[in-house]
């Protein structure tokens, strides 16, 4: 069994509508203005079963995002594999 | 967390009913009267879920006997999920509103998005589309951001939840004022229309037929929610308050959608249906069962859906997960049913059968975990009358007519028109899709909201008021001015009003001052329901409303519909042309 | 003329549809399954507004892999009209039959009122009766609908004459105020604001009319083809 | 400057019904029944500025996480803080 770490985040020259509004709340409604940026991004979680190894594990992942999880016009997607203990 | 394992002895000694909002009064009720013997902790749990202010009404009931609720045009009056008024043309109108006041203190966009969404199955359980909402807010005065974030995330949660399922918003009200700022009010109407052969109701009868759970899985989220929401808040509970559900409405449309399938095209199977709000499956269950009157019911816990694994009785039954239905269909037609909730992709599983007798009996992992009489849990819950004193305040108003002195007409009038409670509410109704289902002729804006309805040449207006500052005055002339006012709106619209949904938005019934607010506001809206002939057909009430003591002011939030004849009647507001004249109508 | 309307889990306006294209054009209109089946013996495909799969990842990303969606993909091959409206645009640029992509607008809020728009391109099947450059009304309804592209694909879009409306005031971020494009072959528009809801006096609005009327005008004078 | 990661999810008995329809999506409609289990949360990266050390820094993310980022009645969120090559 594996776990796929994903981070989906907008691309760089894409303004998020949503982080930019709560980076307003934080200085503006908070006042907590040391805060420089705000960057918000998708966070999933992946178990994965039934794959021979981990190398087959990232692959899937990969497609996965790339098909679905991202939108590849406008995010950038990247993750980790680990192995977890219960499929040793 | 206590779990079965608390013996029913220690239940009693260490008066564990209480922490779950039961009095000793009525625990005594229960073992000594009820059960002629101690109820275990399952038991403990559905009594005082069923016995909640919200599910029993025990404190309103007689309160609630006092409303006009009867007139040539009432098919179905309180009672049900919700009210019916004969609109002609075969057609009925559906409608009723729900108040979500507690869990949107706690989280506000999850709390407005579950309350669309209660009020929504209400409405299609009756077999009804839903055509339209509103919804009624108090707040307190805007102090700062935290204020406004607090009010956009509850206009975001009515929005997304509205929007996603395609029913539009169409108008509501709001107020301000620092009654409300800790105990702010979140209600919500709902009007569906139906085809007045196809009524259902909520029971479960017929010995042999299936029971049926339909829709989201069953999670540990919002347990115990009912008598969470009929409890009062203090500063020192605030870290109590974690009765957060979340609302789904993609999945609430499948099961909307499926649900009018059965009831519009599987007639022949369907019993009885009821949506799962307050206290959960047992409410739901319960309900059906005693109004189905002369059967019991068994239900196995381990064909309910499951979200978390190792759910205990207690919780699969209280538990207060959203956008689930219970059925009763005919016993050889199950398979006919869920083929159709699985076309949808909406679960749905057979959870127990429709017995001889009365008991409502649950079996967990092959035990009988509870046997109680169902009328027990439903009609039979306790009813209070509770005493009504006339609040000090009242006894010392001075009966001398404010005179408001204005030196400068237009720096008043400017005044006025800059306070958020009478300036324009196009910033919220803007968030709202008001148009989806193309029948929303006069949107928000205007007076009530304007719908037509197919296939005829007619129209519905519909609107939300109140102003709980004349209640605070003086309940009973603000309980008429408030049906009143809709009536207004209803008729300035071209709309002639047919009935009224209320949300009794009040204090603590146990503080007699309190109860009178509530007495009386019910009468001042009688009088005037009788005197429009707008019968009431539905309602909510949420009481406790007060925090550290301080109530909020009483607010019953009518919600009025108004049918118009003919297309050509309809009207708006705004002024049409240059060198009309303007007239003043009335006192 | 037959229209197929699109029906995906969430959909919300496609009885919308249904009854502008039947009662008020009186036209042929079917619902047709995200399951699948064939499109073939339609003349044209609607997809309508709404939360397919509840947007919960992005507007028309998971309805993109219907079933339907493959059907689509010939159909949209034959040349014959495409429309999606709202997050029936959203499902075409996830499904990669328009460029680009629609983010959330820039309020961060979800928005439904009125909008003018401009006619950028009068000159496809489906804004033939409209003039040139001629703002109509038609109401918006979204929470996603700031179309986004880069800029080699803008380019492409303005020299292949591709944006059909534009709003004459920004309501949602759009680039270049972006209402509706047509596809490169022109048989397939996206647009944010919903003409379906613009088609009865009652209700507001005529404006929507035509764009059906554009459709219809064009299919007919083609001639029906059925292969 | 610090830089603090911050992960914000659902509470274990909360319904996710974003996480539900897109695992649905991943079994169902692309066919990857290897997937078991998937958690969507929210992930954020913030910059801090002008705060004398790392403790400081967390003290801030703690109390923005607390008051906004995350509602505690229904979200756990947790975060690291890592300084930035820049603030030296
Ligand atoms: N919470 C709300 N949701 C939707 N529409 C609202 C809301 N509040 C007010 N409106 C709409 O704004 C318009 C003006 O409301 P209001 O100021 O209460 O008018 P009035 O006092 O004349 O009844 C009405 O059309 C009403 O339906």
């Amino acid at each position: 069994m594996y776990l796929a770490k994903i981070y989906v985040n907008y691309k760089q020259s894409i303004l998020n509508p949503e982080a930019q509004a709560i980076k307003g709340a934080i200085i503006n409604r908070l006042g907590y203005d040391e805060v420089n940026d705000l960057k918000l991004g998708k966070y999933f979680e992946l178990t994965i079963d039934g794959v021979k190894n981990k190398d087959e594990a990232a692959k899937k992942t990969d497609e996965i995002c790339d098909q679905l999880l991202a939108n590849v016009n406008m995010e950038t997607y990247k993750y980790e594999i680990e192995e977890l203990e219960a499929a040793k | 967390m206590i779990k079965q394992a608390v013996s029913p002895q220690e239940i009693k000694d260490r008066k564990l009913y209480a922490n779950m909002g039961l009095t000793d009064h009525e625990y005594d009720l229960i073992a000594n009267q009820v059960l002629k013997r101690k109820p275990n902790y399952t038991e403990i749990g559905l009594y005082s879920g069923m016995w909640s202010e919200h599910c029993s009404y025990k404190n309103s009931k007689p309160v609630l006997k006092k409303f006009y609720s009867k007139s040539s045009r009432v098919v179905q009056g309180p009672g049900e999920g919700a009210g019916i008024i004969d609109i002609g043309d075969g057609k009925g109108i559906v409608f009723k509103a729900e108040s979500h006041n507690h869990p949107s203190a706690v989280e506000p966009f999850q709390g407005a998005t579950t309350g669309v969404g209660g009020i929504l199955r209400d409405i299609f359980s009756m077999g009804a589309q839903p055509i339209a909402c509103l919804d009624s807010l108090r707040f307190g005065e805007i102090k700062n951001q935290n204020d406004s974030y607090f009010i956009s995330q509850i206009v975001a949660g009515i929005s997304a939840y509205g929007n996603c399922i395609g029913v539009p918003t169409v108008g509501g009200d709001v107020a301000f004022d620092d009654a409300y700022s800790k105990n702010p009010l979140v209600n919500v109407m709902c009007v569906g229309l139906m085809d007045l052969d196809k009524i259902k109701v909520g029971k479960a009868a017929g010995v042999g037929n299936s029971i049926i759970y339909v829709g989201a899985s069953t999670g540990r989220d919002g347990i115990n929610g009912a008598s969470f929401a009929s409890s009062q808040f203090d500063s020192e509970h605030e870290s109590q308050r974690s009765a957060v559900q979340v609302g789904d409405p993609f999945t609430e449309k499948l099961v909307m959608d499926a649900c009018l399938e059965v009831i519009n095209n599987h007639p022949d199977a369907l019993v009885g249906i009821q949506d799962m709000g307050a206290a959960g499956l047992v409410s739901s269950s319960a309900e059906m069962g005693s109004k189905a009157g002369g059967n019991g019911m068994t239900l196995d816990l381990d064909l309910v859906p499951q979200r978390e694994s190792g759910m205990t009785p207690f919780e699969i039954m209280l538990s207060e997960s959203q956008e689930r239905m219970l059925l009763c269909v005919r016993a050889g037609h199950e398979q006919e049913i869920l083929d159709v909730f699985d076309d949808f992709g909406v679960q749905a599983a057979v959870i127990g059968h429709v017995t001889e007798g009365s008991n409502y009996k649950l079996i967990h992992h092959g035990e009988v975990v509870a046997d109680v009489p169902v009328d027990s849990l439903a009609s039979d819950a306790p009813v209070y009358h509770r005493e009504s004193q006339v609040p000090d305040r009242l006894l010392h108003a001075s009966n001398e007519q404010f005179d408001p002195q204005v030196k400068d007409l237009e720096a008043t009038t400017n005044k006025m028109l800059a306070q958020p409670t009478i300036a324009s509410k196009h910033s919220i109704y803007e968030t709202y899709d008001t148009q989806v289902q193309t029948n929303t002729v006069v949107a928000p804006g205007s007076d009530a909201a304007v719908l037509r309805v197919r296939g005829t040449n007619k129209a519905l207006a519909m609107t939300t008021d109140v102003n709980g500052r004349y209640l605070y005055l003086d309940p009973r002339v603000g309980g008429q001015m408030a049906v009143a006012e809709a009536a207004r709106n209803v008729v300035a619209s071209g709309g002639l009003p047919v009935g009224i949904t209320d949300c009794l938005n009040f204090g603590n019934p146990e503080k007699p001052d309190q109860f009178y607010e509530l007495d009386q506001a019910v009468m001042g809206m009688t009088d005037a329901c009788k005197l429009f002939d707008t019968p009431v057909i539905s309602g909510n009430v949420s009481l406790n409303n007060e925090f550290d003591g301080q109530a909020i002011y009483p607010t019953p939030m009518v919600g009025m519909v108004g049918l118009i004849e003919k297309l050509e009647y309809i009207t708006t507001q705004d002024f049409k042309g240059t060198d009309d004249l303007i007239y003043i109508v009335g006192k | 003329m037959r229209f197929a309307i699109l029906s995906f889990p969430g959909s919300n306006c496609e009885y919308d549809l249904l009854h502008a294209i039947t009662d008020v054009m009186g036209e042929t209109g079917e619902l047709v399954s995200y399951k699948g089946g064939s499109l073939n013996e339609f003349d044209a495909v609607l997809i309508p507004g709404g939360f397919s799969y509840g947007d919960y990842l992005r507007g028309g990303a998971i309805a993109r892999f219907s079933p339907i969606i493959t059907e689509l993909i010939k159909f949209a091959r034959t040349g014959k009209p495409i429309v999606g409206i709202c997050n029936g645009f959203q499902i075409l640029t996830e499904a990669g039959l328009l460029p680009g992509t629609l983010l959330t607008n820039k309020t961060a809020k979800f928005i439904c009122k009125p909008v003018k728009l401009q006619v950028q391109n009068n000159q496809t099947m489906f804004t033939s009766e409209y003039q040139f450059g001629e703002e109509i009304e038609l109401p918006i309804a979204h929470g996603e609908g700031n179309y986004f592209c880069d800029a080699t694909t803008l380019k492409e879009l303005e020299e292949n004459n591709q944006i059909a409306f534009k709003y004459a005031e920004n309501p949602n971020g759009s680039v270049d105020d972006i209402a509706g494009i047509v596809s490169k072959s022109g048989n397939v528009l996206g647009m944010m604001p919903h003409p379906e809801r613009a088609v009865e006096e009652l209700l507001g609005s005529t404006d929507g009319i035509r764009l059906f009327k554009s459709m219809i005008e064009n299919v007919m004078s083609r001639g029906i083809v059925y292969d």
